[in-house]
């Protein structure tokens, strides 16, 4: 692994990349590039520290601030901090299950998101479900540490079906990785 | 390799599903734990479901349950596709062209196949041509026994391609001069023509024999809409005139088309009439009847306005009880409404929508309409009877 | 021409399907449907006679009523009276005139309109602009003696775009054929 | 035979259109006489003329003549494309990723070649791979002499491939790693990294070479947007971070970017801050900021906000005089604005559309706002400069 920035955040960030699938080529090629770009701590709030989350407001973001966990449909459910596309959940999937029909792309951009309940920050694989027309329910752009396009991995204008039958765009997930 | 993992993942995701379920309980208990995408899958074919198209230039069938209102599944419908349900619930037919580049290659018309439940490809049967228009309802069928689907053709020379199902294979075009639409019966199809008659198409014989019924219409005064209600089990239609006449139909090789009645004039209303300055109650829309076959009840678009406003959205709906011939309800719309269609159980409920891809839900028990659901499409809508 | 009713406005109509090209093929699979299903009059107005127009309100349209002859790209300009989709007037073609780059289709839907000014009615062939993706400005859905699917030659719901190198539909124009 | 066609209607067009302009000068003179119909053809790429993609998920790209807000024809544009036009205004270039049958089958990534005044497809140019997105600008570009096409690719590895313009074949794949956006140069091209430098491709030689500049932002702390403004003729960059700190840099193998300045303090505000609860005004959007060149004004869609709102729509316009570093002008807008652009001759006018597909031409010599523009594109938008 020693291609690798040791960062944890960034290595967790790669092994999503990889998805559990043997895309190796895949990977191979976007390691070079992330090692060739020095890779970045990955957002303010990795550096916290999980022992002692902070809620005071000024650690959340506006989004943070308002965030609610009882309906994941909605846009301001708290997993959804960076979220851009429609919400899966309501196009007859769920939060990290696409739709009848879509497929899961192996890769995706991540967010690293607050939970309200215990204040701690957790990161969020937004995984796009593939290969079927837009759905049109629940249109979200959230923006939490949204990155431009050459920081790839955090920006969520990119359509994210790669290494999918087809690129066409049904809608996003937000699945759950771990602590961030 | 990419559907071997999904499918991997359906297995697990039972479990993982199982937890969310649980753990919505207790407060606390947000699920923080990693988690495993998955694919879900679809229950069969639900006469609880509407299937409700795009708009025009916009691809895709939202399933929306007709219970709670919400998406539950997209059929891959592309753009001017026709979709049709397999009758034993296993399939969704998606009769379709596609150019390969886009806007411009080589022009493939094909009957793709989906399995019902993982709304995967099955399969593409390749045919030679279909009429290509703004979702329509009646241009594609499938025959009552399952094995045959009928694709409507216009080259502007109007024909039928059969795809045999069993075989996925294409079997035969077989020309419907002067007539549109497709009513499946148990020998062939009947269509309705231009001379005002029902052409039969028997189908059961080597060579497709044609017989036309009596003109019971004219297509020059008073046409009927070729977006008219049948029904495969009862092997009825109705047709509905621009002016509002009701005609009642059995459909067989020997068509019997009963006499009409006005839809106003069972309103207590004076009958529609073709003459201009004649401003009366009128149907018009795209899809613009929907007959629940149990009940005998016809729910008609109707708006205000002179003939040639056959295409002016709905302003009521008027419930009009077939067998009475009375018009029963009368019900006003705020939004301006283009295709209505009915669930076939015990409990009807209406499927409406706009031109702005907006739809409601109106449940016929009590007559109250759903709150707006945006974004859920503008174009035709399907309802299947139970299986 | 034994294979077609006489009616000279069917026999415009049927000079219009075949549109000054070579397409004898689709001209003739047409004539037999035309023959085989009775040709009925086109319409009320064609009996009206050209020499004695009437002006009445009582021989107009709704449309007819209240259509102008100033402005190409508005819905109710008179040659508008059956038209459905985007006026080509308004995509950066004109009312006979496919925009830069799209295909005007060898075949049409009819309508019959009357002109306010001699108070005739005229027969319009719409013909369709094909190959490019639809044009969105000024939608116009009219229907004057617009007829279901099972009279083609007079329906505006089909995409007149046979015979084209592709049938995605731009926009749609209002070619005058000449006196109904 | 249907182009071959189209051609002699063309000619005989001219004729008919002369009636048609002589006639509408006379009451009386109705065109009634029979008519051909003919295809139009396009006046060359206009310096006053607006490209305006569709929204997502929509195709087409409008092209709008701000002097009079009229729709002068549509380059074809499929979804998710990129367009650019030959800095010599004889095509426009397509970059395009297709499959075979619309959602599945072959994908097919080209170089569409269409002639500027006809609209036609002259050729299609396969090469390996783009990256698909909601069309956004900075990823496809035409190099200064017209020679090569740029097209950014990401797989998710960074890249550009390039397409020999004068041979109309694919030439190679350049590795672009941790970079995004394509400033074509003389030599080469610049990109934006993650690291907050410039990388600085020359491809003049046999094989790339890549250097990077000393970084000038954080990408982690205050990114800049991706959506930055690019002169090739003054091969020179306007670029602006997230908190509203705006860059100058010349463009080239060794770039030079200025100190940068505030635009808020340009306006007489405190500086935007990163951190939460600190409601200023920011820059948003998606096509966010329209550099006027010669006059050196940066037009920017400023909204009210904490940090990480960088995608808001505008809620005014910020005219920055960039040479005086100063906001000269702020203009309130009613409509929440995506996307700007701006004419580059010497009466600048800007456009501006909404999500909703709404445009509007704004005015810079009075700062008047034109009346809405319906069905426009809620796309990005492109401009070029004076041949």
């Amino acid at each position: 692994m020693k291609l690798f920035n040791p960062d944890a955040a960034a290595e967790k960030l790669l092994r999503r990349f990889a998805g559990g699938t043997s895309r190796r080529g895949m990977l191979a090629r976007l390691g070079g590039a992330l090692v060739a770009a020095p890779v970045f701590p990955l957002l303010p709030v990795s550096r916290a520290g999980a022992a002692k989350p902070d809620r005071s407001p000024e650690a959340k973001t506006a989004f943070a601030r308002k965030a609610q966990t009882v309906d994941d449909t909605k846009c301001d459910y708290w997993r959804y901090c960076a979220i851009d596309g429609a919400l899966c959940s309501c196009c007859g999937g769920g939060i990290h299950t696409c739709p009848p029909g879509a497929e899961s792309s192996p890769v995706s951009w991540v967010g690293t998101c607050m939970n309200p309940e215990d204040g701690k920050a957790y990161m969020i694989a937004y995984r796009d479900c593939c290969g079927k027309p837009m759905c049109t329910q629940c249109m979200c752009d959230n923006q939490d540490r949204e990155t431009p396009l050459y920081v790839p991995q955090l920006n969520n204008n990119i359509i994210w079906c790669f290494g999918t039958q087809s690129m066409e765009y049904h809608c996003s997930t937000a699945v759950m990785v771990g602590p961030a | 390799m990419s559907r071997h993992t999904s499918q991997a993942f359906t297995l697990r995701a039972a479990a993982v599903l199982i937890g969310t379920v649980l753990a919505s309980g207790a407060q606390a208990a947000v699920p923080t734990e990693p988690e495993t995408p998955n694919v879900a899958t679809l229950a069969s074919p639900n006469p609880g479901w509407f299937y409700v198209r795009g708009g025009f230039d916009t691809a895709g069938t939202q399933i929306v349950d007709s219970a709670t209102g919400k998406m539950v599944g997209m059929v891959d419908t592309s753009r001017t596709s026709d979709m049709a349900v397999d009758p034993a619930g296993k399939f969704y037919y998606v009769s379709e062209t596609i150019w390969s580049k886009g806007n411009r290659g080589t022009r493939q018309d094909l009957l793709s196949i989906y399995d019902a439940n993982s709304l995967k490809l099955q399969t593409e049967v390749s045919f030679p041509g279909r009429l290509i228009i703004g979702a329509q309802v009646n241009n594609f069928a499938i025959s009552p026994d399952g094995k045959s689907a009928y694709i409507f053709n216009l080259t502007p020379a109007a024909s039928v391609n059969i795809v045999d199902l069993g075989k996925r294979k294409f079997a035969r075009n077989v020309e419907l001069p002067g007539c549109a639409g497709l009513m499946p019966i148990a020998e062939g199809l009947v269509s309705v023509c231009s001379d005002g008659s029902l052409a039969s198409l028997n189908l059961s014989g080597g060579k497709a024999e044609i017989t036309r019924s009596v003109p019971f219409f004219s297509a020059t005064n008073d046409p009927v809409f070729d977006a008219y209600n049948y029904s495969v089990r009862r092997k009825e239609a109705v047709f509905l005139s621009y002016t509002g006449l009701i005609y009642m139909a059995k459909i067989g090789l020997k068509p019997e088309v009963a006499a009409p009645f006005s839809i106003q004039a069972a309103a207590g209303l004076r009958p529609g009439d073709t003459k201009p300055l004649d401003v009366n109650w009128l149907p018009g829309g795209r899809q613009l009847t929907a007959w629940h076959h149990a009940s005998n009840h016809l729910y008609v678009l109707m708006h205000i306005g002179e003939f040639w406003t056959q295409k002016d959205p709905g302003e009521e709906i008027w419930d009009v009880d077939l067998s009475a011939k009375k018009v029963v309800k009368r019900f006003p719309l705020e939004d301006h409404i283009d295709n209505i269609e009915v669930t076939q159980g015990d409990k009807p409920k209406l499927f409406v929508n706009t031109g702005k891809n907006d739809g409601y839900i109106l449940d016929l028990a009590t007559w109250t309409l759903g709150p707006k659901i945006g974004a859920i499409g503008g174009g035709i809508i399907a309802t299947v009877e139970a299986p």
